[in-house]
């Protein structure tokens, strides 16, 4: 309770401070006040958490699930070779300098409205800080660890699950908490472009209809699922790293 | 950017920021052939021309008063104004009935509204579009709830060449059919007044409430130099084309001369009503809030006087 | 004699683009051999112990283990390097497991074969601690530990006592000298303790200046089983002031 | 040269099954080829490099700078105060969480078309890998050293200065790299929700003209933006961290 | 009698929820005098330090610093901790330099302030390496430097010498009683080489069994200045062996 005493603080004079401006420059449609956000949410509650949540949701986890495949692989194959290495990790690293998200709408063009286009751009926007993560902390384990288990025998295997893993664990998981949060930035920007259901398409459907509290509404609800998200993460994050806490 | 100052000083030239509907095509010519020619000017206005991202772009920028004016769609600012008290009012027409038509590669067959049945249809994410083509279809004896519709943003033409959907609606009898033609695509259209719809105005100027109380004179005086404009261009089109070729955004949206010229044939007679033009009916906006209500796009009963002002003759 | 398990035969070495280390280096060490190799700091102790496991590649030369001159040295010695090494996400018990992990023995068999020797080595209440939780000289045993465990025959010990007190020390020597007579090992023992160095090895070898082309050998003139007093004869005093001398790089033993 | 190598093959090779792909295809208008898009490129040059690219830099820039200087602000902050720890950490991870990106259509209402709704989203997406990075660069500072300086008689600052800092340097490196490429993306979302100039903006538009390769051409424009600023950034790190070299 | 520069009373102390390390412990240290700590491993004398320094503070019970019992104690010692404690970005100069910057000194001032000290501690080549290119010894030897530029009064040395071979130490140690001597400073030494705690202290406390309530005291009966063979003294070898019995927990000493 103490402890996050201040940020609670800091957060009921946001609000507060947005309530009052809100109602003050007085253009709901652009900048409604957070009651107005609370009422409308309630008014939507049924649609958004039903018909919409689902479809997001579903671009979200399938997004992540296929960069959390595919980039540890790769980082991993990429450790294991140092062939792949050289093939792959300057490709991964300017395939990121390219705003690959710029392309977006040609991928809508090309995997259609369905689920996969919003998918694509959230492997698109995910798959670098798994990669680029899990890689550096693989590649950040103790030379003389990695040394003193070579001495004792130990095979390319035992080092990486024995000492690499380990090391790379805490590299990881802040890349999957990067990632968990591009997710719904991800699915948001998917849906803008074209879909049919889906929050963020949702809210930029209410930008339409000028209701600048539905347009926040579903904001609210990408949000919690973000914070849910993440705190799942880091959840597992402290399961599996006990070892920490003692610092 | 609001070009206030104080009002009517003929001396003191005012800003006067506007938002187009999309990028400068034929419509716009009269605007155009008006700034070439001065008549902004002689109204000591300095006017300066912006182009939205996004369809509704126009209303609220205009609302927040971001713009001067902007211009934009009759059924969105019902809308606006009646769910949701946005204080914008429309304050003359620019063309009288919809330009809007649901449009279908020749190839896709689809022969009325009816056939749309079991198929996707792109719309511009206006749930207007949505409603209109449940008017069609149903009216056309279909069932409106076995069609998709896909919010496609502005990309209809490359959806509907991509074939990611088979239809779209929301595309202009005066340029994206003749664009797909000229691209060398054939298609098929229909009209929504056909099908149900009432005739609705398609383009209309809108201000802010606010702008509106403060500086009636600059509208006016805005309206009064946008009719010249358009007076020339309806006596010489060719010279209004070779203006607004001239002012195109070459490398932005250049615009294809031919189609420009088809465009501004269909267009010349849907801009100019009895009463000349801007001028603004009743009876459009009545039958067009009905519908609305009709159809669901609106809860509450408009109060048709707040949304347009005709200007004094 | 018995057989050589270690042989140095012209070997060269240098960090790449350092002065040299090792010149045209011999060295032999015999099968049941207790070495102890002793030298100013910076030397290059720690380094001929990374040359014997492999972790650093001589430039010429060859260098035998058991005979072979194999390809890879890797996993043939037990070696515990200076720093202890710990893994900071590993419990005690499990860091000193890790060499029975990687033969594949079960965890249940490999907290059995552990336990009594936690208590041997004093660490017994301390095997669910983390590294960070340990008192340097616990950490230095737990190293200790670890590498005993690999089972080789050749052990490569860097200053293993180094941050143990006396007593402690003292058990931790007769331990190993135990195991070393009882399990037949060959060791190779870095210290700077001349005293430690007497007490223990068969053979001191000086390291002096660099580069090194072959050790300056002393053979402890002591008959096993050896107790602390036989340190104070006057002799082995003799011969500890000779080995300072021969440190200070001030003639030779022999 | 022999480094690079088997990552130039795959490029080669991934442009060529490009070229061929496209060929067969045949759409071009949203799947170009690469020497299509090569034409295209050296037929808009000047627009593109003249007018476009200088507002899509002003973006990127002046949207970095902020995010490095509140970033970096807030985190030495934190850092510094236990309270301003608790106050703003949990804000900071929870304002990630928040898709505040999906209501960048707000802020171009609220912002107008001009350069600021765009500085405002690139600040959005990059404020955040700045500041934790940087925080938790801090952070992680060896607590023995910073023990041992207080034993010396280091103040707060020296600690900071001496310890902190350099400990943080890797890891507001890394935060700076995702910024870099993530500033890039934003600056081109931003300008698609309203611009009237810019590398996004020109792309975006070129797509209602079914111009595919004048689609693709400014996001080559932009990936060179995105490698040259990734570069520039690694030249500061290995600069500063000469030290790392050596493992 | 010299006036008490360190003093422990009624002391208790233990890591949080773990077994108390001090129990009302007593302890006192008077100006310019030489102390050695010795105990086995584990028994909290590198605990002992960090309460000194301030790091870990007190449960119960006054710690006195210099005649007072001030807030904080940070920045009144020069501390030389058990792990060498370089930071891996600086060099060998940069890294002994840190005590110097805090006090402010200008760089140059530093540098041949410190030029001849590196040249002493037999480091001269290697003002520019990184800690990583260094070998153990040679790190030790950095961070006993380190410790010495502080200019504090009281000297914590935790195992300062644990990875030197015998010359190098041997010469260390008599440059840390020249200085001594000269500077006129109160030096805490923990060594677990009773040999060394004899040659170099005038007074060696032993930790025994945790809590430690007061520690045993021994004091050493020879002159100064001292030489190696006056270690080989039978009077000496004998308080040695009576200290090791005393280690063991065995009797006491006086
Ligand atoms: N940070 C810590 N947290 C918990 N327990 C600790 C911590 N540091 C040390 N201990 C425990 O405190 C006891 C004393 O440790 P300390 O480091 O003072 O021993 P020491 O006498 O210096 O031993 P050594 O000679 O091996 O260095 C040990 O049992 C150790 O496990
Ligand atoms: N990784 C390295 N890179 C470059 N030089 C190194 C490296 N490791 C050690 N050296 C250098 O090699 C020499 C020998 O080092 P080594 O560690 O073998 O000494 P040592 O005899 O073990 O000393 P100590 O008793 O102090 O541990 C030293 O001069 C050291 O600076
Ligand atoms: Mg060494
Ligand atoms: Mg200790």
């Amino acid at each position: 309770m103490k402890k996050y005493g201040p940020a609670a603080l800091i957060v009921l004079f946001l609000f507060g401070l947005w309530e009052l401006v809100s109602r003050i420059i007085n253009l709901p449609f652009i900048f409604p006040p957070p009651s107005g956000v609370a009422v409308r949410f309630w008014e939507l509650k049924e649609t958004l958490v039903l018909d919409h949540l689902p479809s997001t949701l579903a671009i979200i986890l399938l997004g992540l699930a296929i960069s959390i495949v595919l980039g540890v692989s790769l980082a991993v194959w990429m450790v294991m070779s140092e062939t792949a290495e050289r093939a792959f990790y300057p490709l991964v690293i300017s395939s990121q300098m390219i705003p690959t998200i710029a392309l977006a709408p040609i991928f809508i063009m090309f995997f259609g409205y369905g689920i996969w286009s919003k998918v694509v751009v959230t492997v698109l926007i995910t798959f670098f800080p798994i990669t680029v993560n899990t890689f550096d902390g693989l590649k950040s384990s103790s030379r003389e660890l990695r040394e003193l288990m070579l001495t004792m025998g130990g095979t390319k295997k035992d080092i990486f699950f024995k000492v690499q893993v380990p090391s790379a664990k805490p590299h990881f998981f802040s890349g999957l908490k990067v990632a968990v949060t591009l997710s719904v930035i991800g699915a948001a920007i998917g849906e803008w472009l074209g879909a049919q259901s889906g929050l963020g398409y949702f809210s930029r459907r209410m930008m339409t209809q000028f209701d600048g509290a539905a347009v926040f509404a579903p904001i609210v609800l990408l949000s919690v699922v973000g914070i849910a998200l993440f705190l799942i993460v880091k959840i597992m994050e402290s399961k599996s790293m006990k070892w920490r806490k003692l610092k | 950017e609001e070009g206030a100052g104080e009002a009517g000083g003929s001396e003191e030239m005012q800003d006067v920021s506007l938002m187009l509907d999309w990028y400068p095509n034929a419509v716009h010519s009269f605007l155009y052939v008006a700034e070439e020619k001065g008549y902004f000017k002689e109204e000591g206005i300095n006017l300066d021309i912006q182009f939205p991202a996004n369809a509704t772009d126009p209303i609220g920028m205009a609302a927040s008063d971001q713009v001067t004016m902007a211009i934009t769609y009759q059924p969105d600012v019902i809308v606006a104004r009646t769910e949701q008290n946005v204080g914008v009012k429309s304050v003359g027409t620019i063309v009288r009935e919809p330009l809007n038509r649901v449009v279908s590669l020749a190839e896709s067959n689809i022969k009325s509204p009816k056939d749309l049945e079991g198929k996707t249809v792109g719309y511009t994410g206006i749930p207007l579009n949505e409603s209109i083509v449940k008017t069609m279809v149903e009216e056309d004896g279909g069932d409106p709830s076995k069609v998709e519709l896909v919010d496609v943003g502005f990309e209809l033409n490359s959806t509907l060449i991509s074939k990611r959907a088979d239809a779209v609606v929301g595309a202009y009898i005066n340029h994206e059919v003749p664009l797909l033609e000229f691209e060398g695509y054939q298609t098929a259209n229909f009209d929504l007044t056909e099908y149900g719809v009432p005739s609705f105005y398609e383009l209309i100027a809108v201000t802010s409430d606010k702008t509106w109380e403060e500086n009636p004179e600059l509208i006016q005086a805005f309206w009064r130099a946008a009719e010249k404009g358009f007076a020339d261009m309806k006596a010489n089109p060719d010279e209004a084309l070779d203006i607004l070729m001239a002012n195109q955004e070459t490398e932005n949206f250049p615009l294809e001369e031919e189609v420009e010229k088809e465009s501004m044939a269909i267009l010349l007679p849907l801009m100019e009503g009895e009463q000349g033009f801007g001028y603004q009916e009743e009876e459009p906006w009545q039958e067009t809030a009905d519908w609305m209500k009709e159809t669901g796009l609106i809860q509450n009963d408009p109060v048709i006087d707040d949304l347009y002002v005709n200007m004094p003759e | 004699m018995r057989e050589a398990v270690l042989e140095f035969r012209d070997v060269s070495f240098s960090y790449s683009g350092k002065k040299p280390i090792l010149d045209q280096f011999h060295l032999t060490v015999h099968d049941r051999e207790f070495v102890t190799i002793i030298g100013a700091s910076g030397s290059g102790k720690s380094t001929l112990f990374r040359l014997i496991t492999g972790l650093e590649q001589e430039e010429a030369g060859t260098i035998r283990l058991n005979g072979e001159a194999v390809q890879s040295r890797h996993g043939r010695t037990g070696y515990m390097p200076q720093q202890d090494l710990l893994m900071p996400w590993r419990t005690v018990l499990q860091n000193a497991a890790v060499p029975l992990e990687l033969a594949g023995m079960k965890k249940k068999e490999a907290v059995e074969k552990m336990t009594p020797l936690l208590t041997e080595f004093g660490l017994s209440g301390t095997e669910h601690k983390y590294p960070s939780e340990l008192s340097g000289g616990m950490r230095q045993r737990v190293s200790f530990l670890r590498s005993i465990l690999t089972g080789s025959n050749i052990l490569l010990l860097d200053e293993p006592f180094s941050a143990l007190d006396a007593i402690t020390r003292l058990s931790m020597q007769e331990w190993l000298l135990d195991q070393w007579e009882k399990r037949e090992k060959t060791i190779l023992f870095i210290t700077h303790d001349v005293n430690e160095a007497l007490f223990l090895s068969d053979r001191i070898f000086v390291f002096q200046d660099t580069p090194v082309q072959s050790l300056q050998e002393v053979v402890v003139p002591l008959e096993r089983p050896r107790t602390l007093r036989a340190m104070n004869d006057p002799a082995v005093l003799e011969m500890k002031d000779r080995l300072i001398d021969q440190l200070r790089g001030r003639g030779t033993v022999r």
